[in-house]
């Protein structure tokens, strides 16, 4: 066991994959001596070597397109992309190919991918640098999606990632990088991918969220009287609505937080789903409190765009007086 | 000196048989020996009756939309027979001589077309790949599939197909500049057929030659007739050397073409005049081997015969097996998805419902009196 | 007034804009001297000439790209992408670009730009000629997102897409490009965007959709007994959410109709949107009849895939039941 | 004749001013004025104070993420001293020098860093795109821009620049491509700074120029050293004569060097050695104008320690302007997203929420008493 940070967690979970299979390689921009701009290669170049820790050239097509090639021919490449407002670019390679190799060709050929990206806001960055694009992808049939909210499934979860016959995007939440630190075991285990995370109990409301925003809802729960419950979904797609909805039809409210902008997003996929398992049993409609239907602020207003604990607090004492 | 020289570069034109029968010993002689050269003769043109098959099947409604080879059988046979089965075929969808020349049965290609996904479940030991359907996408999969083999210290190489058009996608130049920059062995086998659908090929490449493309990587460039199947293997055999010996990429442009419209749904004589045509078809890639072999003495009226005869067997055969496939499975666009199907698929599909009532009817008083109603 | 169909109604507006403002043009593959895949651009190259009628390099982040430019300068370009699976290689563009360039730069540059794509399934075309992204660039802020479900709505629309000051997409759905013929007046009008249509009026149900399944849904109700209201959204972005919440709050169910896969389309944001505004008024769950969550597949089961009348007709009834 | 030689290129590296202090004058003369000479050096005096400053502001943490433009102050000067100011700069983010220069106040650029939409906010007159941030796309903005001027039958170019990495994307190759085949007037500026953050040259472009990649377009591909001023002004007159006049676009590759970090959140001694920076140092752009300058007894050290002191005053009025804009409101980010605001958005705005509830009071007995509790 070590107290580690969520990129301690994954760096470590790509030195033990790589040490156990020799499938797995890495590549990407800066990836190398480099070790990443959030660092979280750091080191693998040393160990494992230029052949299996790959500096490719600044293209994202070319850098997933490739990979669905290594990964077609059997092995299990783990490209990073730098931040997920880079994703465009591979967006054809991911949707129209990675996401579709296994069922156009009935299983002849696979694509098990792992794309690591940083994603959302909150660190001050440039433009572009603070999305949260992750409804896109579990609106792709054929990829799963997963975004870890803390070291211990970042871990656990990435392992499984990486060990899955498909294709994943592994979405890290750059802003708690470094926030905070947990127990991680030093042996290798795995998180599965599909599985929501109750993070506390409670009868009066569930909260569901996921990746940074799991942290704000935490601050929001703490400063409350009510007896909340708060699932962290860890995977986008497939996600766990079973968990959601046993918690639901036991607190009758629910409020979901995401930092994607509002329309669209994951979250009106899970109010439905709730209103669809949950519509005898709901007391209040289910609340978003999202982004809104803007572009992300440049970091001046950042904080205004993203979803913090006021308002998190604001959506509980709103529904509960409904 | 404020003016330097740092690079000169130059694009050589291959060809070693022409359409007047014209044969260069130096290049051409031992290439291809003589018993090959009639079994590709005899290949290509079961593949042309295929096409021109396929073509009658979507018009009389037994098939979908097809894109017609006729005209470009050379250049991806002629890659094809250079290439060694373990070499991957990464093609896009003017490649069915070659890809029948690797083994591909017939039907895979048209059950494809037939709208069937079980068309691209190809056996594995064929090394190939499906049809890619979107243009420029599948380069970068062959520059992947050939640094596996480089990662593994296998001698592989990958060859992948794509036409004129496909050169002006993003994709393309990623995967030129992968292959080049990382030392991977891909052959980028380019079919310029002139036209992309109904836009001619100075719209997609108005430099002198597509070949210089390979210039922006300092790749190796080779030029050929890609209605000489020599030409194309002699060069195949350099860029497979090349990329087998010493892991390099080169880009290679077969100039030949498209004789049919872009596809079944095109009719190219909205933008194409006729002469044009006519003047391809006499650089046609079958009728000049038949002469070249005439002229050897290796061929004759009644060997033409009786390749007829067993292409139009061969042919008949085919479209047989591919019509007699049992109709796919509904269930099937579900169960491919995922290696594991996630539980709301599974719930969609043993209800073929996206309904939540559907799916689940406890939901709904009396579903079978509501049924009936 | 001419009894025209979807293609021709469209031809109609693009020629008509083209007369009237010589800052429209037109980009794309084949659009020249061929008129288009689909032939929706019949007739102009001829009457406009080469300089207004552009066919371009086979690369659609390239014509997205440059028509940003174009619009940056002021221009009025009207790009055609073939095929909705060919926006893939051109989504950077749009949404890291075209959609955030007045917001970004505070109004000192816009982008009057529409994209005209082809959309949907049920032409038994190859892979990936069939698919719906509409949610996708829902999920967007800064993009308009419309499609019509008949020929006098689409030009009406296609006018008011072309006017307008921000990027639109045009989705067309080729399914109805000429299944059907309605009057069309000669002269222009424009339906503004973001205003759906009630196509007829009911009681007991709502019915939601867009697109060619409008007519799937016609041919339900048609079969029906019940009294039911369609509503034809025409817009994706901005939705009138007022029109549903109006009708909703009458019939106290709706049924969502729509060809892409449910999770996370855009039937899942109606859907929560009709819980949070017509929540005590709501006598079942929203139901959604949607693609499911698989890749459209070849053409042979694309029928399968489909939301049809008869699948329709089952949520009809299992809704009235509830 | 079966091998043709059908294309020759080759690759010109020009250099007028090197760093040793040798002037090519056959090419040099008369091709900056001393005057603006004069001006220009102290112009890229400036910029680098400004540059060093940005750096220390960002390090204070009165500023966001910043990318030192120092020691590349001279290909976006000098492209922008031979550019008019009705032709569009399309740059990328290490271009301040040629931004300020075509006349924008240092204050936007400071502002777009402190994480300010509105330092994006350039008057239309200066013909000016903001900075782009993701890489390689900005391109295809310029093909656009030129091509309406075309199209309004206008005389203007555009000129975009970019780095050595941006020409690994797929949107460059497409830009270069358009620009090609349909004759737009654009000039492409390549900034190889051989180093894209941590990744060398020689994995964006292995071949020995990155010029080449302009043969692949049959475009007219110049080379040279960028951070000669004269080198770069000449190229930059030839491009702009033969887009303005021919309509046809040029490749340029100005070889320079990035002295600083990528950017503030960046440290380059992880991976490049203390050596090449030193080597480069050397080679830096400003020192060499100066000597040249004293040389030619122009310049002297009290015009120096006169422009230092007035370069000190601008740049703390720069910072100083900067510093003292006022807050953005909130509201802006909702105000700029359509002409017009859609109803969920105004409602968004003037709610600041996302929750139904939050946004329609209505809908709960006593938000009032319930937000008091
Ligand atoms: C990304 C993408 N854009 C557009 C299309 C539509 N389309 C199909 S084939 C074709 C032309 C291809 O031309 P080329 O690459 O020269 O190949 P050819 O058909 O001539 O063999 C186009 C535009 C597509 N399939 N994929
Ligand atoms: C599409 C995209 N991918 C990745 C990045 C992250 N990134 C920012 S700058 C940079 C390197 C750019 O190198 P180059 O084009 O040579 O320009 P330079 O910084 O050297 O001036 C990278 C990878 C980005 N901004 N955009
Ligand atoms: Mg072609
Ligand atoms: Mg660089």
């Amino acid at each position: 066991m070590a107290n580690l940070t969520l990129v301690q967690a994954i760096n470590l979970a790509l030195v033990q994959e790589m040490e156990k299979d020799d499938r797995v390689l890495i590549l990407g921009e800066d990836v190398g001596l480099n070790g990443g701009v959030f660092r979280v290669t750091d080191g693998l170049f040393k160990r494992f070597g230029g052949d299996r820790i790959v500096d490719t050239p600044l293209a994202e097509s070319g850098i997933i397109g490739t990979s669905i090639g290594l990964a077609m021919a059997g092995l299990r490449p783990v490209p990073e992309i730098q931040f997920e407002g880079f994703l465009g670019p591979a967006y054809d390679q991911i949707c129209s190919h990675a996401a579709r190799m296994r069922t156009r060709t009935r299983g002849a050929f696979t694509v098990p991918l792992t794309i690591r990206v940083p994603v959302g806001g909150g660190i001050h960055a440039p433009e572009l640098h603070s999305d949260s694009p992750e409804a896109i992808y579990a609106h792709q049939p054929g990829l799963k999606v997963v975004m870890p909210a803390s070291p211990y499934d970042a871990k656990g979860l990435l392992i499984s990632a990486i060990r899955d016959p498909d294709p994943v995007i592994f979405f890290e939440p750059k802003r708690i990088y470094r926030a905070f630190r947990e127990e991680v075991p030093e042996d290798e285990y795995t998180v599965p991918i599909g599985k929501a995370r109750v993070v506390c109990e409670g009868d009066d409301l569930t909260i569901v969220s996921w990746g940074a925003s799991v942290v704000q809802c935490m601050q929001a729960i703490e400063r409350s009287s009510a007896s909340i419950e708060l699932i962290d979904m860890r995977t986008i797609y497939p996600f766990d609505i079973d968990a959601v909805e046993e918690s639901v039809s036991k607190t009758g409210r629910c409020v979901i937080v995401h930092e994607a902008p509002r329309t669209c997003g994951f979250g009106a996929e899970i109010a439905t789903q709730i209103m669809e398992r949950c519509f005898l049993q709901l007391e209040a409609p289910v609340q978003r409190v999202a982004g809104f239907d803007t572009i992300m602020p440049y970091y001046k207003l950042e904080n205004d765009y993203l979803p913090d604990a006021d308002r998190i607090e604001l959506a509980i004492q709103e529904i509960g007086a409904y | 000196m404020p003016i330097t020289k740092v690079l000169e570069a130059q694009i050589d034109h291959v060809s070693i048989l022409d359409e007047h029968g014209n044969f260069d010993e130096s290049l051409g002689k031992g290439l291809i020996p003589d018993e090959d050269l009639i079994k590709l003769y005899g290949h290509m043109v079961i593949c042309r009756l295929l096409d021109e098959v396929a073509f009658k099947l979507q018009r009389s409604g037994r098939m979908g939309t097809y894109p017609q080879n006729m005209g470009q059988e050379a250049p991806s046979l002629g890659a094809a027979y250079a290439l060694e089965t373990t070499d991957w075929m990464v093609t896009c969808y003017r490649e069915n001589c070659g890809l029948f020349w690797r083994g591909l049965p017939m039907e895979k290609i048209l059950q494809h077309w037939m709208g069937d996904e079980r068309g691209n479940d190809i056996p594995r030991e064929l090394h190939a790949t499906p049809i890619a359907v979107p243009i420029g996408t599948q380069m970068l999969h062959a520059t992947g599939l050939a640094w596996a083999a480089k990662y593994r210290g296998e001698k592989r190489v990958a060859c992948t197909f794509f036409g004129d058009g496909a050169t002006s996608e993003g994709d393309f130049h990623e995967a030129m500049n992968f292959a080049a920059n990382l030392d991977i062995p891909v052959v980028f086998f380019c079919q310029n057929n002139q036209w992309a659908i109904s836009v001619p090929g100075k719209i997609q490449c108005s430099a002198p030659t597509v070949a210089q493309r390979g210039f922006a990587y300092g790749m190796d460039c080779l030029r050929c007739d890609g209605n000489d199947i020599f030409a194309v293997v002699h060069c195949m055999n350099k860029a497979i050397a090349s990329g087998r010996d010493n892991k390099r990429p080169t880009f290679i442009e077969a100039v030949t073409y498209r004789l049919g419209d872009h596809t079944t749904a095109d009719d190219a004589r909205r933008y194409r005049d006729a002469e044009e045509v006519e003047l391809w078809k006499a650089r046609d890639p079958i009728t000049r081997i038949k002469a070249f072999m005439k002229s050897r003495k290796i061929w004759d009226d009644s060997k033409q015969a009786e390749l007829e005869e067993h292409a139009d067997e061969a042919v008949s055969a085919a479209v047989k097996r591919a019509e007699g496939i049992e109709a796919p499975n509904k269930e099937d666009f579900f169960n491919w998805m995922y290696a594991e199907l996630p539980e709301q698929l599974v719930v969609q599909r043993d209800t073929m419902r996206t309904s939540s009532i559907g799916q689940d009817p406890s939901q709904i008083e009396s579903p079978q009196a509501s049924q009936q109603s």
